[in-house]
């Protein structure tokens, strides 16, 4: 059973007051783009063992959609963060280089 | 006016504290933007009000306006005030980007009555909360989860509290405050 | 190997169970095998088995890092069924139900498959238009199904609430020759016949990474040596992303909690299988007496095999509500498993990107009661190179758009 | 013969009798007593029958753990199975009956199965009954289901009649547990300032120590309990609760923790158990330790009972199990229960220590006592099959060959203690081995973490494998004070309470006894009392190769009964160990899952049931619908009326009623539930364009568009006719079940997605009740309420306009599905009911008649209108429907627009929408497919297409169906075939999918 902070409200709400979204900074591959682009965009999934980014809404308080930073092995948070932002901002990489030294995810690390 | 009626037309039930529908409440849904200048001025003109602190709800006589989320703040006055205050609303609010809806009838509120932690402990076995006297007090906005449905609530005054939900729960919402509130079931958990 | 019967047991018995014999070798690994299948849970061991029974491949063997029918094979709720609504979907389902008949007399291993019946209550119109769509594609698909009416509802299940204060229970889509079987067995039965076919069975042994030249598989580096392979079948339900990382190439899926709970046992009180959609909740009763109840799944990615327990308390919540009297009966154990979502929810068996190597994975919550066809088609694919059962769940289909959503009939549940 | 003893029990209350029956016979116990004593002080040895063998069973521990002893409590409504005796309380009127059991407790057809147990191995029915096959289901597992099981069934039509109800509080320590350890832990936590709840299982405080005694700060330690609870109980951030057991830990904190308010007091009113759902930053685990049999054969029979279980009953309730009692044991505590016994005047006739050096302090306390001590001696069997008899006497370190035999009626037996590590390992706390101890520990260094990452549950006292009362004592404190400092307070300097205790020799490790005995005797070598699992059971799993601890388990069934191996699992996996030659740690646990003992399903359920099971969202005119009696249909969490039957009418020929009466003259909808989302800012008319597959920005201010909605996998999910209020204003209408959904989806891609558009939405379904003015007399009776002009040149078919009618400020929409002429009217949600009210009083001389969702679907199909969810279930798109019209060529993006480039989803093979049309008239049974010519590679019969929507029309006096078939447009006039279910086929022909009034002729007067 999660715990989460809203950035958004500043809620330390539990796991039943949020929905979850799946994965973060994922970019939308619209019309023109490639079938492997649009199914990558769509289907494929990091889905890792370990570091992860992912969407969250507030779903039964302020109705914000934010992102966390957690750890899917020890359900370890390692911050959450606003959700319009294409990428995770520098003091949660921080934060998560100091719990887990040379995570990498994606692009980031 | 007589034809207008609230969800449950003002039922009430005395438990371990006593539940009532509020009957017919003015509610109305201002979204706009907090840092864009003079929006608040706008809103305190046509309302009378200060924009209330995150997560907090300010009154003042038969008004009151709620944050409901950074863009979003619930405003309270008696029904039949509702449209021209939306009028009001609109009008000072113009050619900003603002959205104002009139909400009375959408939703359902309640009121609940009774011993300080007793009421406490009536909210805390349906919504997930920490009601905790030391941590959350009259004065503070929470929007969570009763049960099953969303809801809203503050505490007017130590052992007052205001519940308010979507119009179509509400009988939901009232059978649940009532079965929390029933015969017997005191928790004797947060100490007066 | 010394076949089991009441009269080996009896014999047996004279010298107090001194004789029997291990039921499966545990061999340290060859240096090569034609096929390496990751996984010895029941898909992959099964996988393993129609390889040789089938295709006459039997230098195989079977890889896991902990220990065989340890993961999902054996913490699932063990309903067998196959009243599906898709053609792909009903025809693997079925292929495996018609083997779990025979299961036990084809492994000389009793794995206690009860044909008792499975029913999935309809308690909304749109139920019933969807379960009476299924019945009748499962009617053209060989599957034998059909919907009853609350009467015959009540006659088959007596502890049932007909008519709950929400949801009135309208019909029901039955299909008889359903039902359950004991999820460990199944593994151990596959296991022992694996091993008496000359595979090993490999425990404690976890893949590190998969070796591979000019795109195609060569071998894989595991925690008791390399060991190369012509073929290698990656079976590894909840880890299947991790592993094919490993073989460089990512999969439409997620890895997520799903959760189930036993009760208290008691004397038998209910003989079929129930699943109620509209409320989320399935249970049966296993023959120990426990009620056997599968919850939801978590809706975030999760590798702990621990779930969030307002699951169980929903699945609960909604039991009470569909069958009363299990109010004063206590939960006993809840348990937690990691399953695989895919985009469509329904299963990859496929080749991959990387040439000799295949996959079967994304079963989600439905893996357990498709056993044996998973094994017999991947088994055809992997000897084969195609197999008409796994055809339509290629990995490809979502590039294509061409999806098997079986949710579409009123929100099924696996 | 157990017994009642003239003096002695603390807990009991002997001027307070209380009356209960066992298995129909009137008994008599105390306040104060638990079942299991009541049941001991009236005789009661043997009080049930084991799963697999049905050997006799008799009471074996005091607490938790007893495997044994478990009763049908209770008849009817209130029956529940599998109540463990030992943690019954007692009350006034107590009903229970033994289990597992026929015909009676005494003679017990299925003990024959004992006879058998040599032929009934572990894992026997994997070997046996697979021949023939279907006598598996018909005979062998109807049998095995019978003889197995344990409780008695509650009623099929049982109620429970009472209720349950939970609790969510947030707290910085909770310290579970409320012997010495917790309440030291709570001290130390609770003087520090933090805030504190200390829950305690039974209804007693201090666990153990009033029972086994000892010294603290040199008073006897039963005083420093009191005392501890006393200033406990003083302190306004301490809390303190009994008959609250801590049933899981989970992740973040989350602790789900069991109330009993009324299991002691049937009848009191209010709910019979509260689920706490705790939120803890810090978790004190002060569970105690829990004592370990020994394994001789016939350890199973009645009259063999744990050396602290005798003690407890002796102590707590003035019970005595047997006049001679023979304690065996491999550590110095079981003297304990000698030296007790023999206080309270009863007779010992010999301490069995099978350790060659025997004992510390106590032993020679016993030993002044004048009892006889055997070292190095263990018991070579049990005497006795329904009690115990006598004891044979060996040496431990040989093979069983008898020195001695002894009379006796009762064995105390003592194999060691081990913690309490449920809770510490719920959330993936690890363990260690304590070889000294012969204990499995926490492991200090491994704790489970939380959502910082940092430790959240600290083990205290002997459930940290600290057995000595002046360690527990000493940890306790520490544990309490590092619980306290994690949550920010400071805990004050004082030192920890000094406990003191005798010196105690270490304990030697005896998981056999005696260590050589033979195979026959390890086939009455009891593990798992209630599961009967035998050291001779592990030996075999390991012997065929089950040498995982889970596979050994699931084999042996070993830990799997209602104790979940609280007694059975460390004996277990040392057999284990020994079998397959490796140290004890290198064969580690089976996992600890949640709950520590079983909890109430009710419990889990809370208090919904009934009126509250789920929400039932109503609509301001629900009043009206349930007043005319309406046949309901749920269509998410709304109600909403399917039809309204009058007198003997069936719902077929209301419906019909309704729909002839709705086109010949006059029809009203509750249409309250449709979504109705407002849409406003600069960039509205920009965002829905995005949203719709149509172009919405060219719609005029004052019009109404229908609009399709489609996932960005190119599905379609939602449909509904958007109106623009003004330029920057729009209300999108959304199907019934789609307007929360429709609004997160538009939330989810303005505040991920287009974050700088300037878009603001509003849910205001709710606000507006919304009524359906449907058939030709529809303006004529909005006319006779008055209030505004709705002639058709002022709102002509897809207009809107604000006005009153009958002084009620409305919302009038021209728009029709149903083919009729049509208005919907959003009224603000208090004034729907008199809205409706008005409506039905100006109707009346239209015969107006209110119609449901049945009448609506079909007078849609009627008229070739698609519904989602019928047309559509996932996997249809818009141009499987024929609605490429409104599919925009003009816009180079919307949702779902790519993903409809996809080569499957411009297949032209794909099925397509289709009128059908039977050719006898009849109506096409629902989800009917139509079959093509052969069979597929894996022999399913072909298939080109399916019945979408069925109906028997009444306005065509024929059925009518819809559906989606292959190259359907292009073969009008061919004719399918729809086999039934039934056997019977029936035949339709593909028509136009538009039945009625074709040129829209009715809807546009």
């Amino acid at each position: 059973m999660l715990i989460l902070e809203c950035p958004c409200c500043g809620v330390r709400g539990e796991e039943t007051e949020f929905h979850g979204g799946g994965e973060a900074h994922i970019k939308r591959s619209g019309p023109g783009s490639s079938d492997e682009a649009f199914h990558d965009y769509l289907f494929a999934k990091e889905n890792p063992r370990g570091v992860h980014f992912e969407r969250w809404r507030h779903v039964y308080g302020c109705g914000k959609w934010f992102h966390a930073a957690r750890c899917t092995q020890t359900l370890e948070v390692f911050g959450t963060y606003s959700a319009q932002t294409t990428e995770p901002p520098q003091d949660i990489k921080d934060k998560i280089s100091a719990r887990r030294p040379g995570w990498t995810w994606r692009e980031f690390a | 006016m007589s034809e207008a009626q609230s969800a449950l037309r003002g039922t009430w039930h005395k438990g371990l504290v006593t539940v009532a529908e509020a009957g017919l409440q003015g509610m109305i849904t201002l979204r706009g933007q907090t840092g864009e200048a003079g929006f608040a001025d706008a809103v305190k003109q046509a309302t009378g009000l200060d924009l209330p602190d995150t997560r907090t709800i300010v009154a003042a006589d038969k008004r009151a306006i709620a944050w409901m989320s950074p863009d979003e703040w619930l405003l309270m006055c008696p029904y039949e005030d509702a449209h021209d205050m939306v009028a009001g609303l609109r009008a000072a609010l113009a050619g900003r980007h603002h959205l104002v809806e009139n909400v009375s009838d959408a939703r359902a509120m309640f009121t609940l009555d009774g011993d300080d932690a007793t009421l406490r402990e009536v909210l805390a076995k349906l919504a997930p909360v920490d009601l905790h006297p030391e941590r959350f007090g009259p004065g503070e906005m929470r929007r969570t989860r009763f049960a099953q449905v969303p809801g809203a609530f503050w505490l007017t005054a130590p052992g007052a509290a205001r519940v308010v939900c979507f119009r179509s729960v509400a009988q939901y919402m009232y059978d649940l405050l009532c079965v929390a509130s029933s015969e017997g079931s005191a928790v004797g958990y947060f100490k007066p | 190997m010394k076949r089991y019967s009441v009269f080996a047991v009896a014999r047996e018995a004279a010298r107090y169970h001194t004789g029997w014999e291990r039921a499966w070798k545990s061999p340290a690994p060859k240096k090569k095998y034609d096929v390496i299948i990751i996984g010895a849970g029941g898909h992959g061991l099964a996988t393993a088995y129609y390889l040789g029974k089938n295709h006459g491949i039997r230098n195989v063997a079977i890889v896991e890092k902990g220990w065989l029918g340890g993961g999902n094979t054996g913490r699932n709720t063990t309903i067998i069924r196959s009243n599906y609504l898709q053609d792909p979907s009903a025809a693997i389902y079925e292929k495996a139900r018609s083997l779990y008949e025979t299961m036990s007399q084809d492994l000389n291993y009793n794995v206690m498959y009860s044909p008792r019946g499975v029913m999935m209550l309809a308690q909304t119109e749109h139920e019933v238009r969807g379960y009476l769509r299924t019945a009748h594609a499962n009617a053209l698909q060989g599957v034998d199904t059909r919907f009853i009416q609350p009467d015959e509802v009540k006659k088959l299940v007596p502890i049932i609430n007909l008519d709950g204060p929400r949801y009135p229970v309208l019909g029901a889509l039955w299909q008889a020759r359903a039902g359950t079987a004991r999820h460990d067995a199944v593994a151990w039965g596959y296991a022992r016949a694996c091993s008496d076919m000359g595979m090993d069975v490999i425990q404690q042994c976890e893949v590190t990474s998969i070796r591979q030249t000019g795109g195609k598989v060569t071998g894989v580096d595991t925690t008791k040596g390399s060991i190369d392979c012509d073929k290698l079948g990656i079976v590894v339900a909840g880890h299947s992303g991790v592993v094919a990382d490993m073989a460089g190439f990512r999969l439409p899926i997620e890895s997520v909690a799903l959760q189930a709970l036993v009760s208290e046992p008691i004397k038998p009180c209910m003989d079929v299988v129930v699943m109620a959609n509209t409320v989320h909740g399935y249970m049966s009763q296993s023959d120990k007496g426990e009620m056997v109840i599968g919850g939801g799944a978590d809706g975030y990615n999760n590798y702990t095999q621990r779930g969030s327990f307002h699951h169980i308390e929903e699945t609960v919540r909604a039991l009470v509500e569909t069958f009363p009297m299990i109010s004063r009966l206590k939960m006993l154990r809840q348990w937690g498993g990691i399953v695989d979502m895919t985009g469509d929810r329904s299963p990859i068996l496929s080749k991959t990107p990387l040439e000799g190597c295949f996959i079967n994975c994304g079963w989600g919550t439905g893996g357990f009661k498709a056993i044996p066809g998973s094994g017999w088609g991947m088994a055809e694919l992997m000897a084969k190179g195609q197999s008409p059962l796994t055809d339509e769940f290629s990995l490809y289909r979502f590039r294509e758009g061409k999806f098997i959503d079986e949710s579409v009939a009123a929100g099924v549940a696996h | 013969m157990s017994t009642r003893l003239a003096t002695g029990g603390r807990l009991v209350n002997r001027a307070q009798k209380m009356n209960f029956t066992f298995n129909g016979e009137r008994l008599s116990g105390h306040a104060g007593d638990t079942l299991a004593s009541a049941l001991l002080a009236n005789g009661k040895m043997m009080v049930g029958r084991s799963f697999k063998y049905h050997r006799p069973r008799g009471v074996v521990a005091s607490g938790a753990e007893e495997p044994n002893a478990l009763v049908n409590l209770g008849t009817g409504n209130r029956l529940e199975p599998n109540q463990r005796a030992t943690t019954t309380e007692l009350f006034e009127g107590l009903a229970a009956t033994s289990q597992n059991h026929w015909p009676s407790l005494e003679f017990d057809i299925g003990a024959v199965n004992t006879y058998f147990s040599r032929f009934l191995p572990a894992g026997f029915y994997y070997k046996m009954f697979m021949y023939p096959r279907a006598f598996w289901k018909h005979v062998y597992e109807p049998f095995i289901r019978q003889s197995a099981g344990l409780g008695r069934a509650p009623e099929a039509h049982s109620r429970d009649e009472d209720t349950y109800e939970h609790f969510y509080a947030y707290i910085d320590v909770l310290v579970i547990g409320g012997g010495i350890a917790g309440l030291q832990a709570a001290l130390a936590a609770g003087r520090a300032g933090a805030q504190v709840l200390l829950i305690e299982q039974t209804a007693h405080w201090g666990g153990r120590t009033p029972v086994d005694g000892g010294e603290v700060d040199g008073k006897p330690a039963a005083e420093f309990v009191e005392a501890a609870l006393a200033e406990l109980r003083g302190m306004k951030n301490v809390a303190l609760r009994t008959r609250m057991m801590g049933a899981g830990v989970y992740d973040h904190g989350y602790v789900l923790a069991y109330e009993r308010m009324s299991d002691h007091a049937p009848g009191t009113p209010g709910p019979r158990h509260r689920l706490w759902r705790l939120r803890c930053k810090q978790i004190v685990t002060a569970t105690g330790a829990i004592e370990r049999p020994l394994c001789f054969a016939g350890n199973d029979v009645p009259g063999v009972l744990l050396a602290s279980a005798l003690r407890d009953y002796a102590v707590n309730y003035g019970v005595s199990i047997g006049d001679r009692t023979v304690v065996v044991t491999n550590n110095d505590d079981a003297y304990r229960t000698a030296i007790s016994m023999k206080e309270m005047g009863l007779e010992v006739p010999a301490i069995i220590d099978a350790r060659a050096g025997g004992g510390g302090a106590l032993a020679q306390q016993a030993r002044d006592l004048g009892i006889r001590v055997e070292t190095g001696k263990g018991i070579a069997k049990v005497k006795g099959t329904r009690r115990v008899e006598g004891v044979a006497i060996c040496a431990q370190a040989g093979e069983g060959a008898v020195l001695d035999e002894i009379k006796c009626d009762a064995v105390a037996m003592s194999g060691g203690w081990s913690p309490v590590v449920h809770l510490w390992s719920h959330c993936g706390g690890k363990l260690d081995w304590d070889d000294a101890q012969s204990m499995f520990r926490p492991r200090a260094s491994a704790p489970p973490t939380g959502a910082t990452g940092e430790a959240f549950v600290i083990p205290a006292g002997s459930a940290n494998g600290h057995l000595g009362l002046g360690d527990v004592l000493a940890d306790a404190d520490a544990a309490g004070r590092a619980a306290a400092q994690a949550v920010g307070a400071t805990p004050p300097k004082t030192a920890a309470p000094q406990g003191a205790g005798p010196d105690e020799a270490p304990i030697e490790p005896v998981w056999l006894m005696p260590q050589g005995v033979d195979i026959k005797l390890r086939m009455k070598a009891w593990l798992d009392f209630q599961n009967d699992v035998k050291v001779s059971d592990v030996q075999l799993a390991a012997r065929e190769g089950f040498e995982s601890v889970e596979h050994a388990k699931r084999y042996t069934t070993l830990g799997m009964a209602t104790d979940q191996g609280k007694l059975s699992n460390i004996n277990g996996l040392a057999i284990l160990s020994d079998a397959l030659g490796q140290p004890i740690p290198q064969t580690g646990t089976t996992t600890f899952r949640p709950p520590y003992t079983p909890i109430s399903m009710g419990a889990i359920a809370g208090e919904a049931r009934g009126k509250v099971f789920q929400p039932i969202r109503r609509t301001p005119i629900q009043d009206w619908h349930e007043a005319q009696g309406a046949y309901f249909e749920p269509v998410g969490h709304w109600r909403r009326p399917y039809c309204y039957p009058q007198g003997g009418e069936s719902h077929a020929q209301a419906v019909e009623r309704e729909i002839t009466q709705t086109r010949n003259s006059l029809g009203l909808l509750d249409a309250s539930t449709l979504g109705k989302l407002v849409v406003k800012g600069p960039d509205a008319a920009r965002f829905l364009d995005m949203l719709y597959t149509n172009m919405m920005s060219t719609l005029k201010p004052g019009r109404c568009r229908y609009g399709l909605m489609c996932s960005e996998n190119g599905f379609l999910m939602d449909d509904g006719v958007v109106a623009r209020i003004d330029d920057e204003t729009f209300l999108c209408h959304t199907t019934t079940g789609g307007a929360e959904r429709i609004h997160a989806h538009m939330e989810e891609w303005l505040q991920t997605e287009w974050w700088d558009w300037q878009v603001y939405v509003a849910n205001v379904t709710e606000q507006y009740a919304q009524i359906g003015v449907v058939g030709p007399n529809a303006r004529k009776v909005l006319e006779k309420l008055g209030g505004m002009d709705l002639s058709r040149e002022t709102l002509p078919f897809m207009a809107w306009a604000d006005g009153t009618l009958a002084g009620i400020g409305v919302r009038v929409f021209r728009i029709s599905f149903s083919g009729e002429l049509s208005y919907e009217i959003a009224v603000d949600a208090s004034y729907g009911r008199a809205l409706w009210d008005k409506l039905l009083a100006a109707g009346e001389e239209f015969g107006v008649m209110p119609y449901g969702t049945e009448a609506l679907h079909v007078m849609r199909a009627e008229k070739g209108f698609i519904m989602i969810g019928d047309e559509t279930d996932g996997t249809v798109i818009p141009q499987d429907l024929g609605l490429h019209w409104a599919i925009s060529k003009k816009k180079d993006d919307f949702i779902g627009k790519r993903a409809q480039e996809r080569s499957h989803m411009t297949d032209p093979d794909r099925w397509q929408l289709v009128g059908l049309e039977t050719l006898d008239g009849g109506v096409l049974p629902d989800g009917a497919y139509a079959v093509a010519e052969g069979t597929n590679a894996n022999g399913q019969r072909n298939m080109q297409g399916r019945v979408t929507s069925t109906y028997y029309s009444p306005t065509l006096k024929r059925g009518i169906a819809m559906g989606l078939v292959r190259h359907g447009p292009d073969r009008m006039g061919e004719v399918l075939e729809f086999p039934g279910t039934d056997g019977t086929t029936h035949k339709a022909r593909i028509v136009e999918p538009v039945f009625f009034d074709k040129d829209g002729e009715k809807q546009n007067v």
